[in-house]
């Protein structure tokens, strides 16, 4: 099974081979690899060097890697060759969920606006404060899900992007 | 002993209590009754929905079940009800000791501008600022008169909540309008009042304990200048800007204000100072910081045991030239933050939790795998503090630290404070309160070719291992919906 | 920095790097490829099968492995090859620097006999004993010409290893095999010396610090006393016994050992002191110490980060008179053993582990919850290191500590020391080497009565559960399977 | 379902009822009980007072009752009626085993003694130490498996005892 990986903004191409080796864009590598907690650490030896890393969150996937905080996508070459990859990374299309539940108190853009990178799109308050979610992407907003002041559950789709 | 909180802080005076031999009775809402304070008690109440108002805060409550538990004292914590005088003094009327400062020393520097009079009248320079203003209108004619920017801050309480720098005119009504609500929402009352903002200052506070027969010292300083929206992420003890003479003079001024005050337990003073080292009074902190661990691994001593020795009546058992500070201290607060995103609040379940220790390290927690994180409440998760015998070696204990410590599960402000580590402005200690507001979010991982194959491998495996799960989820025996949990987090 | 040992103090030592900034290389044994030490190193290299010798006692191939990932050092840690003054010697020869003692201090030390010979050449005095001894005949003529009880020691090495106290003359032969065959498995060398027995004595230790300018500092005394065939549970510093005179005495006579062995780097010079505060000469430990953590919190210095300083040729940054001590600490070594069936060694999988944290905790571990606990080594799990601002406050915290500490899936020495904690003759400070000898194994818990439901409760809940899973256990797919391997830690 | 449960010297009944409700030496109770750790953890509210229990053997049972050691047997009902409850307690017939894998260095005893509680009966050679194994009762000894010399397994009988 062949894979495509980004770590921040480095890509890799992952094989997994029947019998457990594996290539790493196209070179064999010799690693040991240890699933410490099931589904969430492993711990890599790999050319001398180890390594521990966890999964902080799925989606979007975050890991830490040795103490460090690196963002991942994973495709596998089904999904790649339909044409489409991790959510938001290929086809350009952004889903600004509610990281939590809470009351929103202000919808900063209307539908159709186009926005830049960090600016503004909602204002929650959740956890006693006022948080500010803001758009991941410049692109156009094609969505708004809710109105001000509704109460909005964890992981609600508040507004869709499509990058511009 | 009831400990009317939650989180680490509650976990902070059980163990106290349990330090000296002492009873401790923890009080629970409804989504807390797994968390580790409740484990940890010897007894442990429910006092209601998650929400604070049908929980930590319902006074009427907490001291029902103090009395029924045959408490002797309640212990308030921070936040919550730490600094509300009406429920010391409800304390008090029923007849239990309240773990603090008396009502009457609350409600006198509770209200800020009263404070700040106070502050003046004992010759502690106080920062340019306003009586409570009556309505936007006459707050405005203020704020072009002391001149942009200016800060609004509530009088009705202190702790960062319902702040707001305004940068100009045009600005301020929303801001009046923002803050006014969340001092309500925070305090129970919307007054307001204005302060010149300094540019570039550090906010420095120092720590004092007073005895109820009148004897007052100060422990040290603490920079807490690493905030965002005035919520504290980093402080350190000593303040790297502080001179032994800018010590000294903070320390008496702290003094001089308690004294006044009448004040009892312990207690923290907070100035502003700028670059010249000029300081300004800011506001009294009338219960236990979050920071105050910072404080103890320097001196040695144990603030929250001492609080409960005062509260008993006990003497001071030292005296200031007694206090002896060694070394350096740093705290780190993780909170349930993503710092990735701009900050937002996460809630959710903790899949997987490893605290750093080690030479030098003191971890103050509630976390635990399996751990539930709550919406309704401070994001705080847990301390990591770092002691060494200078700041450079604490420095390096605490980068060590924050690389050997795993949350996952849910995003935490792990990355934020690892980058800061390393950050110049830390290093050299030249940093102000606009730190993490300059501060760049996402700076990209330097991964070496090895490190980077094998992060690919595990984000693969990873990836692999949920897609196998969730297919196993679908039968549906206790097995795989065990699973099915396990795989969800 | 290769560190060639494994548990704690392979993490231990990591830390230390880490602190410093330092990369750190770790080794492993086909059966701790999971260890934490090897997950926190930045590098690691299997070196063999489980059995020591062909791994972590494995030389030649611990220095090719040094030699490959191009370390600069090796820090052998305590125990396996710490004390091997060939070792110290082949990493020298191989163009490395070895964290240490010189491998002639360490000969020259390390021949137990020809140490007395030292110290008595210094004017330290000297327990009464004899010269190695040539065979059993010879060795029992000089036993009761001492006068029983005697001491049978190995003259290879310390450390408690192949002791036999022998009360009577018909027990000597027996004591004699014993002794031989524990010698020569532990040091590789079968000769033994005899040492008067002193009746409740108190084995108090001196860290001593030296660097390769010949200065010589010594940091403060640990007793020791709590320890069970010779092998240490307890440790705590300032020692109770000991006066401000003693400890001085102490000290000069450490450091007047050391100057005479032309020592250099960290080490230990042990004695023993009689109920009327007369001292004898032990030995010198030429390495790091288990119980290192108890000097370090009292004086905040990081003794390995000096051992790693020292060895990279710096001089100490500190006088004598530099060095201050502050309150009080206690160490309690948590073993995979069975206190409740005589202290019997326990391998096998840790199902679940909380270790204690909060204030003047410090926790040095290596455990964690998954951990497969092999038998081929040392039972040490973890170190309980708790410091007050006196011994009073030590202990409150050591005893809330051990009752927050949980491991489960194996047996540990947690019943010893919680119930060591509260005993008597600790808490007044009066104990001797006898202490864990005249402990009677297994006290009955005092439970109240909701106590003792809970636990009933309890019993039956987990009785059901294991039963359960067993039964689910049979059906053969991947999840029940995982379930099992739980169900059965 | 009925129980009968040792803590340490003490015995106790404990009845679950189909409906979750218990009751303890015929004594309804109000607990909250709650599971931390599957099999292994539970926090139980119990009248106001807040217990943890961890079972930290499974064979024998030994719990950490909030930082108490512990030594439990729990006998279900149908072992109860069948006449016999947890190994060694009712019996009277005790088995000695290895710990841990180790070389079986001495045996101490003869089969047909009758030994005294902690008596050694056998010396095991583990974890680079000489262990002595101890009689848990007072009692005769029925069998010895092995002989000195000899390799054994961890959790392999050594010896059985049986009370006198």
């Amino acid at each position: 099974m062949r894979y495509e990986v980004t770590l921040d903004d480095r890509r890799l191409r992952v094989d997994l081979a029947g019998d457990g080796r594996f290539t790493i864009d196209d070179r064999v590598v010799a690693a040991d690899v240890r699933e410490i907690v099931r589904g969430r650490q492993w711990s890599i030896v790999l050319e001398g060097e180890s390594h521990e890393i966890t999964v902080v969150t799925h989606d979007p996937l975050r890991l830490d890697v040795d103490g460090r905080d690196v963002h991942a996508t994973v495709s596998d070459e089904r999904t790649l060759r339909a044409g489409r990859g991790a959510v938001g990374t290929r086809t350009g299309r952004v889903e600004l969920r509610a990281p939590m539940p809470g009351l929103l108190k202000t919808v900063h853009v209307n539908e159709g606006d186009t926005v830049e990178r960090d600016a503004p799109i909602v204002t929650l308050e959740a956890m006693k404060m006022e948080n500010e979610l803001v758009a991941p992407i410049r692109g156009r907003v094609t969505k708004l899900n809710h109105r001000s002041g509704t109460k909005v559950e964890g992981g609600a789709v508040l507004a869709i992007l499509v990058a511009e | 002993m009831l400990v009317a909180n939650r989180g680490e802080i509650a976990l902070r005076v059980i163990r106290a209590c349990h330090d000296l031999g002492l009873r401790a009775i923890a009080v629970y809402s409804d989504v807390d009754r797994d968390a580790l304070h409740v484990r940890a008690a010897d007894a442990a109440y429910p006092i209601g929905a998650a929400a604070p108002r049908d929980s930590y805060l319902n006074a009427a409550r907490i001291i029902e079940v103090a009395k029924r538990a045959r408490c002797d004292a309640i212990h308030p914590g921070y936040g919550f009800l730490s600094e509300n005088a009406d429920f010391a003094q409800a304390v008090v009327d029923a007849g239990l000791v309240f773990v603090g400062p008396p009502a009457r020393v609350q409600r006198l520097l509770g209200e800020k501008t009263a404070a700040r009079r106070l502050a003046r009248h004992v010759d502690v320079p106080v920062a340019e600022g306003t009586e409570p203003l009556r309505d936007v209108a006459a707050a405005r004619a203020a704020a072009n008169e002391i001149g942009y920017p200016v800060l609004l801050k509530p009088a009705g309480g202190g702790g960062g909540k319902g702040m707001r720098v305004v940068g100009r005119d045009q600005d301020f009504d929303a801001a009046w309008r923002g803050a006014t609500g969340e001092a309500t929402a925070a305090f129970g009352a919307p007054a307001l009042y204005l302060e010149r903002q300094i540019a570039r200052a550090r906010h420095i506070e120092m720590q004092i304990l007073a005895d109820g027969q009148g004897k007052v010292v100060w422990l040290g300083e603490r920079d807490c200048s690493i905030q965002r929206r005035h919520q504290k992420l980093i402080e350190e003890s000593p303040g790297p800007s502080v001179s032994e003479n800018l010590r000294a003079k903070l320390g008496a001024a702290a003094v001089r204000i308690a004294e006044r005050a009448g004040y009892v337990n312990a207690g923290t003073v907070e100035f502003l100072v700028d670059a010249n080292g000029e300081f300004n009074f800011l506001e009294v902190n009338t219960r236990l910081q979050v920071e105050h661990p910072v404080t103890e691994v320097v001196t040695g001593l144990d603030v929250v045991a001492l609080q409960l020795r005062i509260a008993g009546g006990e003497p001071l058992p030292f005296a200031q030239e007694e206090i002896v500070r060694r070394g350096a201290a740093i705290e780190c607060r993780i909170t349930a933050e993503d710092p990735l995103a701009g900050f937002t609040p996460a809630s959710g379940l903790v899949a997987l939790v490893r605290e750093p220790a080690g030479p030098g390290i003191r971890i103050d927690s509630a976390l635990f795998s399996g751990m539930a994180v709550p919406s309704e409440y401070d994001s705080l998760l847990a301390k990591v503090i770092a002691w060494g015998s200078d700041r450079e070696e604490a420095i390096g204990r605490m980068r060590r630290a924050l690389e050997e410590m795993r949350v996952a599960g849910i995003p935490t402000s792990l990355p934020f404070h690892r980058a800061a580590l390393f950050d110049q402005e830390f290093i050299t200690g030249r940093y102000d309160t606009e730190f993490v507001a300059r501060w760049a979010a996402r700076k990209t991982a330097d991964l070496s070719d090895g490190t980077a194959a094998a992060a690919a491998l595990a984000a693969v495996l990873a990836q692999r291992s949920r897609t196998e799960r969730r297919a196993l989820a679908r039968a549906d025996d206790p097995w795989s919906r065990a699973g099915r949990e396990d795989a969800l987090r």
